[in-house]
């Protein structure tokens, strides 16, 4: 296997005192799409945090792309090429649906140009120039992924890209994701909405506790589906 | 699973919106939606994100304005009202994004709510243990919602899903005579949610119920009566069975594998 | 006043055990005050403790709007001052007895919140405080131009009277007791106000203003209701100082001394029943002393206010509440 | 003799509000200069001089004073500038049966309708101010007047004496502009001023109002016009403040001019040593209370305050500050006042020498008599 | 002679102007204070003392370096700027987290010490400052004498308003800015140094300030109180322009510039407040402001 693109080494990570990851190990290739299981609050949203930078308080290795995170000033860090899509998605209400849609600097060549945007998500075109949380859930959501994919990001964190979504969004996000993995596009998907990550990973990594506690390919979900009955309670 | 029928035979009306309409700015979120709620029946509004669902229940409850149409609750029409007059008038609802007063206590919570029906509302010379009068009323709501446990807790202590519990239990505290409820299910556990659907069937025996939920069986297993909402725009109407066949509302909400 | 924090807490946030006798502990502290209070005027110099107690009244009248309500008023000079030259006016000029001419000042103070009042609480946030503040500007122009406060000299030799036509109030000690018990009269007020239906309802709405207004309450209402409260209670403390002072001049109205009831506020602790008492204390003093040292006065309100919002932001009795000694004895803490 | 082991002068005023260059610190200094020349000693105690900052606050100055007065053994307090401050501490002072000399406060009330048996009002007021520019100027050709006046009433007052004496003199209001208290811009006021070609421009104002709209005048070149204006509370200081440039040609009054004479230029260098400044009248207004003060007591032999009151009423005033000062019996000093006329830049050689003295008011007409003074005795 | 509300047509000209003038200095301020609460969402209190520290700083190069105005209006903006950013840096930008009421309230003592110092420094009554020779004199335009100076403020102001208007509502950093006042951390994972932008917000805002002061130095006397007196009324212009609204702040500054003015003529004695009556009509009729968004 080549060097994976994305890799974590034994990462802690505290908020303030409180000590949430114990020592996680994950490593991604350039254009596979994993998907992070766990139940609530096992540190999920965390991981990708930490990834990003937004928790200083951490130790451990982590490299995208040949750079050192660790020492990646925060706003430095998108421009090695990561993208990040936000639980609470991060619409910005002060800003138009377009304002939203142009304010990650462009980082790299190969971004998705707005017309493809928003062919892609109707939806958003329509509604351009309203304020940006004036959407309902569904659209913020889209607007939140669509923001990334312009900015020329070689990986995506997605956290939670379906909640409170209806089916039929659901659906189209599943199709998009499946789109931008053709593109070469890695992709790294934290989700609750088993069914949905099933149909579009590569690859799993179950959480729990601070940890990744197993890992295995779409081939073996089958033969995994007792364990994470278990644990998931899927 | 029960597909409970609607009633064909004339139940009350409490609520009756007739060509409903919103605009902002220049973009129609809500357009000529009809809408009856009736007496003793759960009525769902499903629709797409973005369709306009949470901007009825605005305009119902007059949140919002609406740009076009009438709404008449109780015989009475509202169109111009204020939306806490409305709520005294008996349409309470409860909101998308959990709504309930973070650092009071359930109990205290629960007073609140209690306070006004019971006109301990404006008095400033009173003491707060004057509002003791309200506990049994409060406990027997917690119980019944199982917060017991939680009584004494801060609301912002609670889960996400006893939140959403707290606030059904704040809003059938005022004892409403119709209750719109904006996605009550969302992010609850699976117990949670069977016992909430309970909950809803029990209150909805004697009042009427309005609710968004995107969680379609519980829609199948409670619903009298759905509405589904696109664009701003009713396309079908009808008990969940028959909903849940038209292909427009197959194609624009659930998708095809549905 | 921050709803933020509401999402920060998180569930088990280090609970201290409650000191089994926290109650009676808690009037002990206040019993303790009350009786400091009444023996002051023996070991401290009266008008000095007569200006402190009016200042707290005013600060406490302003920590009902901002604390219970979540509103910064930057406007509340002009209940304080207002009242003050109303009762001055009605006690010199109408001859009125000391109580009337403090209801006079009450029910003007009242008069002039329910009009601002009106007005600014169409927006909330820091739209309201810059509200508050421009009218309140207008009516310092007003008592500018006014002939009956007679502009910069004010209203000089206010007599004190005699309480309800008997009690002269001319001698300190007199007048001491009369502002302690009106004083003490006007936080008793304050502190049922906040600890009843009425509060609990501004309470709910501080905390979220949209479920306050589904539940049927009429959100504006009410916030005018504490608003007009606040301002007459602001009042009583003007008319107060006022007859303690025997004038009332343009600087009670001017918008540094609205500047000042947020300092005493915020340096004693927000939504503290005693905090403002303290604050009032500090910058009273502070005044008082600055005046004969040669540090100009102004730069060290001015460095007060940076440090209390930079580091101390809970004030002096927030802080105290916030402590593991002040959990134990049962405060809690809205900030 | 003395009470307490000492005589304790109290200098109250604003020192660092609006009014802080009026008098302000340099007033405390007077004050000590004039202990300092008195010997530092009355009828064998020392004498102290405390001094406190009211900060321009009406109750921050009582409760001062009276903290003075109850614990501090203060015997009289003095300055007390601003009319607020002048007025409310002189009210407590009456109670306290302690004597106030007030030099810093503009107001006749003072020893008008509010006066008091102890209280005194030395250096100036609205009417020696208003006589001595309306009167004065009238004289000099300045016969039709326009007024800016600040809308207040210390303003409408000044105002009002000024014109009753425009008018006596045989000079003519042709109108005048109220404008609010603490306005910067005063371009559009000037203009009504210049359109309505009156000789005289009258700024019936104080503080940063005067200068500021001094300083525009000049700027829209109205005395270049050839229209004289006329400030009537402007001090030596303010004149300092705004430069020559802006100030020439400017007319107004004050009760003392460090240049006068040999006596006044040997008091205004050794200020000026203490200080970095001229006095103006303020200031020496101040030394010549205190000095006043002191040969009081010792005239009395004792610092009571009656006894001192009574002496302070009899006592001819003679110093660096008043020649022929006399005190009425409501404690109106009363001296001679000047009329001045700030020179050109030119003109002026030694540094702070700004005026020509252009006319000299006698003290009785300067200032109220007894009788016009609204103050009755029994009061 | 044409008359106009009774008075000359030509006086109301010339008053109409004199409004422009005393506008400009309103429009230049409630600008700076728009920027800083639009983007930051901080009511810069300190902002008539950073106005009253452009004029002072000029005045002090002049007198200790004999710097010239020219030099003086670039340099002490960029003075004050500094000093400003190394306010954001090391106090301020602690609070952005907090209640924007704190930021208020900090900024308060902020001005209470600036202003404080000066007046003990310097005195209440302050010192002149000589407008640049190029600029003296007066030019006759017929229906007034206009100061050349004063002409030359309605145009510095005019253009210094549009161009930073341009700058933060037709570049992407009026929407970045906007942005990173919402949610910081986040507009820093799209790659942006977010602290840096608010620092330098702030700087500008009172850089801004500091340009008003220097440009009001040879008018008004230069005092430590020459901020206090006009701020609260700047206070009144942005919000009934709408607070945060750049555009609004800038054109009510003149509207209300000119509404003052013409009162001097007709009302005096309302001349300071028909800015407070005027924002209570407003927000009455409006209460977003004129140019305000619905919040
Ligand atoms: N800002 C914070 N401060 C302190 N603790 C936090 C914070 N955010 C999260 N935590 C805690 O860290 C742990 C991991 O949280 P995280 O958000 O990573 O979980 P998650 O796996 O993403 O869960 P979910 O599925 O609910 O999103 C939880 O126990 C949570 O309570
Ligand atoms: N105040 C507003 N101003 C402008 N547009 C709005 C406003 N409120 C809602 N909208 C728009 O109206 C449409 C309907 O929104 P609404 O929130 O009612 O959707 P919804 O059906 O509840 O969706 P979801 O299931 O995602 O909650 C959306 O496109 C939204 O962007
Ligand atoms: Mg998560
Ligand atoms: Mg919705």
């Amino acid at each position: 296997m080549s060097k994976p693109l994305l890799e974590l080494k034994n990462v802690e990570a505290w908020y303030g005192e409180s000590h949430v990851l114990h020592g996680v190990n994950m490593h991604v290739s350039e254009g596979e799409m994993i998907c992070i299981l766990g139940r609530n609050g096992m540190g999920k949203t965390t991981t990708l945090r930490t990834i990003m930078g937004n928790l200083r308080k951490r130790t451990g290795e982590i490299t995208f792309a040949g750079h050192d995170l660790m020492t990646t000033p925060l706003h430095r860090v998108a421009h090695t090429g990561l993208g990040f899509v936000p639980e609470e998605r991060g619409i910005f209400a002060t800003l138009s649906v377009e304002e939203n849609l142009m304010l990650p600097p462009v980082v790299a060549e190969g971004g998705m140009p707005l017309r493809e945007i928003y062919d892609l998500f109707p939806n958003l075109e329509e509604r351009r120039n309203s304020p940006g949380t004036k959407l309902s859930g569904g659209e913020q959501q889209m607007l939140a992924m669509a923001r990334i994919l312009r900015t020329g990001a070689r990986c995506i964190l997605l956290d939670e890209p379906t909640e409170g979504l209806a089916p039929v969004i659901i659906q189209r996000i599943g199709e998009v994701l499946v789109a931008l993995k053709k593109r070469g596009m890695t992709v790294v998907l934290v989700e609750q909405n088993f069914r949905f990550a099933a149909q579009v990973a590569d690859r799993f990594y179950l959480m729990d506790h601070g940890q990744m506690t197993a890992e295995f390919p779409v081939s073996e979900l089958a033969a995994q589906m007792g364990m994470l009955n278990r644990e998931l309670g899927v | 699973m029960t597909y409970a029928t609607p009633q064909a035979d004339g139940t009350r009306v409490v609520l009756s919106a007739r060509g409903l309409g919103k605009d902002f700015a220049g973009f129609t979120a809500v357009n000529n939606v009809n809408i009856d709620l009736h007496h003793a029946q759960i009525h769902a509004l499903i629709g797409p994100n973005g369709a306009g669902k949470t901007t009825v229940f605005n305009l119902l409850t007059k949140f919002l304005q609406p740009t076009r149409g009438e709404i008449t609750l109780l015989g009475q029409d509202i169109t111009n009202m204020k939306p806490d007059r409305v709520a005294r008038m008996g349409m309470v609802r409860s909101f998308q994004i959990s709504a309930v007063f973070p650092h009071l206590t359930v109990l205290e919570n629960l007073r609140v709510a209690l306070q006004r029906p019971n006109g301990l509302a404006t008095q400033f010379w009173k003491s707060l243990s004057s509002l003791q009068t309200l506990d049994p009323r409060a406990d027997e709501l917690i119980a019944e919602l199982g917060l017991s446990p939680w009584r004494d807790r801060r609301a912002a202590d609670l889960s996400y899903g006893r939140k959403r519990v707290l606030e059904i239990a704040t809003t059938l505290a005022l004892d409403p005579k119709v209750l719109l409820l904006d996605e009550p299910m969302a992010g609850m556990g699976r117990e949670d949610v069977a016992m909430v659907a309970d909950i809803i069937r029990n209150v909805a025996k004697t009042r009427a119920v309005l609710m968004v939920e995107h969680n379609l069986s519980v829609v199948a297993d409670i619903c009298h009566h759905v509405t589904v909402l696109q664009r701003g725009e009713i396309i079908a109407e009808g008990d969940y069975a028959t909903v849940s066949q038209d292909a427009r509302v197959r194609t624009a909400y659930m998708g095809v594998e549905a | 006043m921050s709803h933020g924090a509401a999402h920060s807490a998180g569930p088990d946030e280090g609970v201290v055990a409650l000191h089994p006798k926290a109650p009676t502990i808690r009037l002990v502290i206040i019993g303790l005050l009350i009786l400091g209070l009444i023996f002051a005027p023996w070991f401290a110099y009266p008008v000095f403790v007569m200006k402190l107690m009016c200042f707290a009244l005013f600060a406490s009248a302003f920590n009902l709007l901002l604390g219970y309500t979540g509103l910064l008023s930057f406007g509340h000079a002009a209940f304080f001052g207002g009242a003050a030259y109303f009762t001055a006016h009605s006690a010199k000029v109408w001859g009125f007895t000391p109580e009337l001419a403090l209801l006079t000042g009450m029910a003007g103070a009242a008069l002039i919140g329910l009009v601002i009042g009106m007005i600014a609480l169409r927006r909330t946030g820091i739209y309201f405080t810059m509200i508050t503040l421009a009218l309140s500007q207008m009516f310092f122009f007003f008592c500018l131009q006014s002939p009956f406060t007679h502009g910069e000299d004010g209203i000089q030799s206010v007599p004190r009277g005699h309480l309800f036509g008997v009690i002269d109030l001319a001698p300190t000690m007199n007048m001491y007791y009369f502002v302690f018990a009106v004083v003490m009269l006007g936080l008793l007020v304050i502190w049922r106000f906040v600890n009843s239906p009425f509060g609990m309802i501004l309470k709910s709405i501080r905390e979220n203003e949209n479920r306050a207004i589904s539940l049927g309450y009429s959100v504006i209402s009410y916030k005018l209701g504490a608003f007009v409260m606040s301002a007459a209670l602001a009042g009583l403390a003007g008319g107060l100082k006022s007859l303690v002072f025997q004038s009332a001049t343009l600087t009670d109205v001017s918008w540094q001394m609205s500047g000042e009831v947020v300092l005493m506020t915020l340096l004693g602790g927000i939504a503290t029943l005693t905090g403002p008492f303290f604050g009032a204390g500090i910058v009273v003093t502070l005044q008082n002393y600055l005046a004969t040292s040669s540090f100009p006065v102004t730069i060290l309100t001015g460095l007060v206010f940076m440090v209390c919002v930079l580091i101390f932001r809970r004030g002096l009795i927030g802080e105290f509440y916030a402590s593991k000694l002040g959990q134990k004895l049962g405060y809690r803490t809205e900030t | 003799e003395a009470s307490n082991g000492s005589v304790k002068i109290g200098i109250l005023n604003d020192q660092s509000g609006v009014y802080a260059d009026f008098g302000g610190k340099f007033s405390y200094e007077a004050a000590r200069m004039a202990a300092e020349d008195f010997g530092g000693k009355v009828l064998g105690v020392p004498v102290e001089v405390v001094t406190a900052d009211h900060q321009n606050k009406a109750d921050i100055a009582s409760s001062i004073a009276r903290k003075w007065y109850d614990t501090e053994g203060v015997d009289a307090i003095m300055e007390l500038t601003s009319s607020s401050v002048g007025l409310a501490v002189q009210a407590l002072s009456k109670e306290a049966k302690k004597i106030t000399i007030n030099t810093g406060a503009a107001t006749t009330e003072l020893t008008g309708a509010q006066c008091s048996p102890y209280g005194f009002h030395w250096a100036y007021d609205t009417h020696a101010l208003a006589t001595g520019v309306g009167g004065a100027l009238v004289q000099e050709g300045g016969d039709s007047w326009y007024f800016l006046t600040a809308d207040y009433a210390f303003g409408y007052s000044l105002e009002e004496q000024t014109s009753k004496f425009v008018n006596e003199n045989g000079g003519k209001v042709l109108g005048s502009v109220r404008h609010p208290l603490a306005t910067t811009d005063y371009s559009s006021f000037l203009l009504q001023a210049q359109a309505s070609g009156a000789k005289v421009v009258g700024m019936a104002n104080a503080g940063m109002d005067t200068q500021n709209a001094i300083k525009q005048a000049a700027e829209f070149g109205i005395t270049a016009a050839g229209q004289k204006i006329a400030a009537l509370l402007f001090t030596l200081a303010e004149v300092n403040g705004i430069g020559l440039e802006a100030a020439q040609g400017l007319n107004l009054v004050e009760s003392f001019y460090w240049n006068r004479d040999d006596e006044s230029r040997e008091f205004g260098k050794r200020f000026f040593e203490r200080t970095g400044a001229m006095p103006n009248m303020i200031h020496a207004g101040t030394y010549s209370a205190v000095l006043s003060y002191l040969k009081a007591i010792e005239a009395a032999g004792t610092d009571e305050t009656e006894a001192v009151a009574k002496k302070l009423h009899e006592l001819p005033v003679s110093d660096v500050f008043a020649r022929n000062g006399k005190v009425l019996p409501n404690g109106r000093m009363i001296t001679d006042v000047y009329l001045m006329e700030v020179k050109k830049p030119g003109e002026s050689d030694t540094p702070w020498d700004y005026y020509t003295v252009k006319a000299t008011i006698p003290g009785e007409t300067a200032f109220l008599s007894m009788e016009a003074s609204g103050c009755t005795p029994a009061n | 002679m044409t008359m106009i509300f009774g008075i000359p047509i030509q006086a109301f000209m010339g008053q109409l102007l004199l409004g422009l003038i005393n506008g400009s200095f309103y429009a230049l301020l409630s600008l700076g204070l728009a920027v800083i609460f639009g983007l930051l969402r901080v009511i810069n209190f300190a902002h008539g003392a950073q106005y009253m520290l452009g004029a002072f700083a000029a005045l002090l190069l002049l007198q200790s370096g004999g710097v010239s105005y020219w030099v003086a209006l670039a340099l002490s903006p960029l003075i004050v700027g500094i000093v400003a950013a190394f306010v954001e840096r090391t106090m301020l930008a602690r609070l952005y987290k907090l209640d924007h009421l704190y930021g208020l309230l900090f900024t308060f003592g902020l001005a209470l010490v600036i202003e404080g110092t000066f007046r003990y420094f310097f005195g209440a009554s302050g010192k002149p400052y000589p407008a640049p020779a190029a600029l003296t004199g007066v030019v006759n335009l017929g229906f007034m004498v206009l100061p050349i100076y004063r002409g030359w403020v309605v145009v510095a102001s005019l253009v210094i308003c549009l161009a930073v208007w341009a700058l933060i509502e037709k570049t992407r950093l009026g929407a970045t800015l906007r942005a990173a006042t919402e949610n910081p951390v986040l507009v820093q994972n799209f790659g942006i140094n977010v602290p840096l932008l608010l620092t330098l917000t702030y700087a500008l805002g009172a850089g801004l300030a500091a340009v008003a002061g220097v440009l009001a130095a040879p008018v008004y006397q230069v005092s430590p109180l020459m901020g206090t007196q006009i701020i609260i009324v700047v206070f009144a212009v942005v919000v009934v322009g709408g607070m945060g609204s750049i555009m609004g702040a800038i054109v009510t500054g003149y509207l209300l510039g000119i509404a003052e003015g013409l009162t001097k003529v007709f009302y005096p004695e309302a001349s300071n407040i028909v800015i407070f009556v005027i924002m209570a009509i407003v927000l009455i009729l409006r209460p977003a402001g004129l140019f305000g968004k619905d919040v």
